[in-house]
């Protein structure tokens, strides 16, 4: 099992979640973040003072999958967030040890979906 | 010059007097015919007020300035109440800018295009000239029994910039801020003021004998045109019309859409009351009691319906019954009796609701209803007058060939400024600043600094 | 029938200009009896005002209703900001609704039952009949000096709304939507404008010379016990007092709660201001004056002790504390000196803090300090009246009998109508839908939208 | 002692209906002066006016109050909504604490010693002795023609509070709360009615001819001038002014500015047009106009520089410019021409978006304005009488005698009494109450409970 | 070392906090989340347009904890967590290289507590 | 590569910030947390009533990095965030399976910088 965590555009949020309903993936958890990427931020003045927004606005998701869902996962994301722009995000992967539905209790790999 | 305002205005007094006579909630109408008869000659003997009538009408009319200053700040409140938060900046800009833009235009000439004294062409359009003055007169009852020049410009500048405003929020969220600004003066400072000058300055409609007591269609009605022209020129937001279903896009500050819509009403004590023209205890008491009954029959008019429909009661709509109320009193509000205060009411509240789903499914967005309020409702008090009113010279037929007078008039030009706007300038902020925000993108900053919001609906 | 509230009203006004005399402040009392006295023979000889007085003190009394109608903003915006955001769309839902059933209500039959004119029961008890209606004297000083029919229906119209509004606070973030509005219904429409009778419609209490100027007892202990009826039979919110010690549920909304609270010291102006009813300049600035003070003198009581027991001075009770000497100097505010309305004002803020903090002691769950604010400083205005007024003819021991027979009646009926509504429709919801929000639950919409805010408190 | 408040208030009656003449926009001043002049005499024989004069005259300085009350809601909302979320329960609790202070004082000596009938020490010291009272002549035209001494005891006190709030913004999110308070009670309870008195009370200033109708200095100066001093010596945020460049510390809640702003605007109808110590209509009605096209322009102003300097245009500067153009036309609302008045305001908004850029470049860190707006456009405001002025007793020289004279003494004082607090103890909590917000620091609680918020900036 | 990861429904954080004080585990932080699993989200109606709500309010929280403490923080954490309903949530457990304390510098298992 | 969590006091973000620019890392993301640890919380009143707030306001930094650059990061976060005072914070190492550029693909050792 692997936990995926991807950082996107929050504008990008709807697609993604459409390209992951098309790909089977129903379960994911979002939170809100900034962030600090290539995109190097923007300048605006606000009462004629610099503002040096530098952690921009991103969202980030997580989802756990089976192994034999992280290429599909990744795809999905990829699909539904890229625009070829700076600032689209990156995806991290990270080994899931274990995972545990509260309400059951079912482990691993039906805990899971 | 001034003259044919001062006698169009004691016209306007003694006319609804008139039709006061059977405003009684479930009593004879012919009882009190004969009294007001006698209020009338008073009131026509009054024309030389003593100089305690004119102060106090003054400063009635001076409040009731004061009062349709403040629904600026409730239509402010409720436009950014209703949309997202990422827009929020750009809709506070645009109605500060609007207060603005609208005083000065309405300075520089559009009393004179609205109150023309002479029309130059037919009973069509007439223009007194640049700027505002006057002598010494226009400071005493000479002017006019009620206020005086000064007052009565402020307090008609005032009810200018709502036309405006009514536009900026059926195309919130999307329009461009420079376009937007120039629609403004030229709708606040030319085509608003003409347009009223054909009833309220004098004009061929008020021969006629239309009636709009404080503006349901001089003031909502044109306000709603536009809304209507802008917001099919500008198309909807992105996201809410997908597939052919209707998404939701929630508006993000509940509590600034209430304080806003209560200043409204607040306001709307002055624009009803105040368009009476003077303190008259009697008159514009009645006034006030009808505009408060229909705005309390709207809010209950617009809960039936949404609570009917939606299965669960929405703040929303039946804030917006609370305004449908009152635009569709604004019309008649003197001259409808209680009772029927509440019908007209009740039924704008109905009727907001049922508004705000029909353009959803014509597909036209309207993100704060302002079509639904100002222009659906504002045509049914309009229509109401013909209706209701107490007074016989009162036809339905008159009132409907004022409504669509103001409809191709006003929907006409508004259509015709927002085409060549768009097809120079642009009326319409491109796809990424949308999604963005246009707080970010034509302000460079944000209405909620450092709250986490998601920004991504 | 207006014959009556026409003596009443004059009655009304010239009895608190007896008491003005010894207003001054460190001043000698007798100085100016002698002046008082030709006030008087003034006032009873203005029984036929000119046309310009008549207008001026209905314009008075049309701003004062304005006012008072403002102050219901500013119950949406205190209750509101006072709890949590997850609640935020019912209570200001519940709030406009009030202001239209208050109003309509007060139209179909509340303003008969409170002014009947002639009782029919003794006078405990009269009903001038359904709706509201005039004739042409209605319109005119014959009707009343200071104001028209109408102008009366509407302020008192805009005063009744309030006894429901307060309950609406002490029962908020959990009592079920539709059992509140059945609720409010009938407290406004029958209940308060019948308890009402029997001062200010010239009933019992008012002919054994109990005196409530603008209603500390009349409005604001009236609302006072209905909260603390509902408070009881609702119950403590989910999570407020676990195994016996009291939890802090913040308020989501601090600058929303200090609008409200300075809406309503706005509104107080028209509350107190307009009771006077008519724009006589020297009681009505009185008044003013007496009001402020008090408001300024409960902010500091207030601080003062919250500042000594919390250790850190609390914001929402300082604003409580204004509230409380608003309260606390309305029953008096013609007839308490200048001096005594700070003193007035200043317990009225320190007993606010005390009431809240002993309430959570009894596990009487408030979540705006309604019943603290309301009912035990309208207890406490009542009897500071016995205490500090200047007017010989009121006493301390008619005034404690007013309280009494004021707290048997409102209490017991709203305790009999929220124990009706709770043994049949229920008047609290489930348990999930308290955690999970009114909003959601009862709207299925949120206040917030897009806002990350952690609703698990 | 009443006698000399009575005809100075006569005389300010008077005086500016002379430069009333030539307040024709576009029109020739001489056209009018003949008709001015019988005005003025009317004005004379007012003297003794009607009871229904003197209670109409009363119940528009009554509204007036109102107005000027709601103001104080009007800088507690900008000044929050200017700065963070974690700082908003103590700006809050700042500003609801100094309208109390200010009226308590403002009752205990302040009103005696700006209106001190006599001079004790020249024409620069007066006072009439400690609390409020009158006699029944108080309550009557004898009093003053305008207004009983209960409405000018209040109207007066409203403003007071106004100088120390305004002194609040600018050292706003750092400064300690106590030390604060009693700051206040000085500067609003001595220090400003002191100054007053040079002017408003019959003073030296007065004497010479210095000409603030009401208050660009008196009132606004003076705050001002408290402000740059409290700003000079609490020093910036920190994170302001980082290695030699200025860092943009954004405020939270623009819905909330913008609230203020137009609160503030409303209230200026109050503050400008009260200050006509009459109901006037000719009078009034004029300055409401230059009021409110002065504001207009102002926004234009801001607006058109702010634009160009920061390619975007920014609310916040826009809003500023509004408060701008209102301080800018209060020393002259009455007597500088309709046209003028829009290039009044105009400059006005300018000069307020120059300073607050040139403020952050002398690293004197002022949170939301309040330097830039009351001080500098204070100062201008009082100059531009002597430029534009149609009274042509009104000279450029002593209107800036009066200005350095009021910077002076206002400067001076603020500046020791901040020296002494920070050198007794202390007038800025430490780094870390500041970096973790002051709500929780000084009072233990959030302004927005539940809400994420980044507070790291 | 363990990181564990546990998506609960936000009116349950005060009894699985309660839960881990009883299980004598006090560490731990809380962050929003919004999620979309089982639980398939409601429809609600606003302005009479439809609002799929399908990303519904979690909250997230993360526990460090040694071997030794994994199987209590489960437990305490079901234990405050469920309620049988759709929606309870889910519980993640990731390993954890290592864990430092900013304040003095110590790390692994003395770091964690 | 790794993925590195640290929780740190809010008012101290700019300073870890700055230290990882120094460091050379310029990539990070950011979200708010609430936090339980030795800081034990604090007591404040609020109408008179008790407020036990356990949770207190924290800042989640995730900064994923090449194995080279763990020390450096684990330094700066150390040099931004301490101040010697209980609550200054704590950093998380996790193993990193994966990394993922969405605007290009790349991956691995690649996509991180
Ligand atoms: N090394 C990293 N550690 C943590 N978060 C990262 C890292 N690199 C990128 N991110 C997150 O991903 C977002 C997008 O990264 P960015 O480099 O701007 O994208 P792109 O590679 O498409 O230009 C950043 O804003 C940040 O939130
Ligand atoms: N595979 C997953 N990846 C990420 N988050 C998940 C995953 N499955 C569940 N979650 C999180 O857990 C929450 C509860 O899951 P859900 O399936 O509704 O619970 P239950 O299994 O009790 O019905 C979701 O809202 C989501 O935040
Ligand atoms: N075992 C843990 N699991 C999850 N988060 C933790 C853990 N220990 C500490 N934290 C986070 O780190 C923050 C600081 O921890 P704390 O123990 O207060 O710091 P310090 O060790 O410097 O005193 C906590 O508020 C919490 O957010």
């Amino acid at each position: 099992m692997k936990l995926i965590i991807a950082f996107i555009q929050p504008e990008r949020l709807n697609a993604v979640k459409q390209a992951l309903y098309d790909a089977e993936i129903y379960k994911m958890s979002v939170t809100n973040a900034l962030g600090c990427g290539q995109q190097k931020g923007f300048h605006e003045s606000y009462r004629g003072a610099d503002i040096e927004v530098n952690l921009l606005k991103k969202v980030r998701m997580e989802i756990a999958v089976n192994d034999d869902f992280v290429q599909p996962t990744i795809d999905a994301v990829i699909k539904g967030a890229r625009t070829g722009k700076i600032g689209d995000g990156k995806i991290f992967v990270l080994e899931l040890a274990e995972c545990i539905r509260i309400r059951t209790g079912e482990k691993g790999k039906e805990a899971i979906g | 010059m001034y003259r044919l305002r001062k006698w169009l205005s004691a016209a306007m007094l003694a006319a609804p007097l008139l039709g006061l006579a059977p405003m009684a909630f479930g009593q004879e109408e012919a009882v009190v015919a004969e009294a007001a008869a006698e209020v009338v000659e008073e009131a026509a003997a009054e024309e030389g007020v003593s100089a305690e009538m004119f102060t106090v009408n003054n400063t009635w009319m001076m409040v009731s300035t004061f009062l349709v200053f403040i629904m600026h700040l409730g239509f402010a409140s409720v436009e950014s109440g209703l949309t997202r938060a990422k827009n929020t900046v750009n809709i506070l800009f645009k109605n500060t800018s609007i207060v603005a833009i609208g005083l000065l235009t309405y300075a520089l000439c559009g009393f004179n295009l609205m109150y023309p004294g002479d029309f130059s062409l037919g009973t069509w359009f007439g223009f007194a000239g640049w700027g505002v003055a006057t002598d010494a007169e226009g400071l005493t009852s000479a002017y006019n029994v009620g206020y005086t020049y000064w007052t009565d410009f402020l307090f008609q500048g005032m009810f200018a910039a709502t036309a405006a405003t009514i536009v900026s929020g059926a195309v919130a969220e999307r329009v461009k801020l420079h376009s937007f600004l120039i629609f403004t003066a030229i709708y606040v400072g030319f085509l608003y003021p003409w347009l009223g000058s054909w009833k309220w300055g004098g004009g061929w409609l008020n021969e006629m004998g239309f009636y709009d007591f404080a503006g349901s269609t001089l003031v909502h009605s044109v306000g709603g045109w536009g809304a209507l022209a802008g917001a099919i020129l500008v198309g909807p937001r992105l996201g809410k019309y997908v597939n052919g279903s209707v998404k939701a896009i929630m508006g993000h500050n509940m509590p600034l859409v209430t304080i806003g819509v209560f200043l409204l009403w607040l306001g709307w004590f002055g624009f009803n009351g105040g368009s009476v023209l003077s303190a008259d205890p009697g008159l514009v008491s009645f006034t006030l009691v009808t505009t408060s009954l229909a705005a309390a029959a709207g809010i209950m008019g617009a809960m039936a319906l949404s609570w009917i429909i939606q299965k669960k009661p929405d703040l929303s709509m039946v804030l917006n019954g609370c305004l449908a109320g009152l635009v569709g009193i604004t019309a008649g509000a003197d001259s409808i009796s209680v009772l029927n205060s509440v019908i007209v009411g009740f039924i704008a509240g109905v009727l907001v609701v049922a508004s705000v789903l029909t353009l959803d499914r014509m597909k036209i967005d309207d993100p704060v209803g302002a079509i639904s309020v100002h222009l659906v409702c504002g045509i049914w008090g309009t229509l109401a007058v013909g209706l209701f009113s107490m007074n016989p010279d009162h036809s339905f037929k008159v009132q409907l060939i004022g409504v669509v007078a103001y409809g191709i008039a006003a929907f006409t030009f508004a259509f015709a400024l927002f085409l060549i706007l768009k097809l120079t300038i642009g009326i319409r902020v491109d796809a990424e600043e949308e999604l963005r925000g246009l707080d970010i993108g034509e302000h460079g900053m944000e209405a909620y600094s450092g709250f986490q919001i998601f920004s991504n609906q």
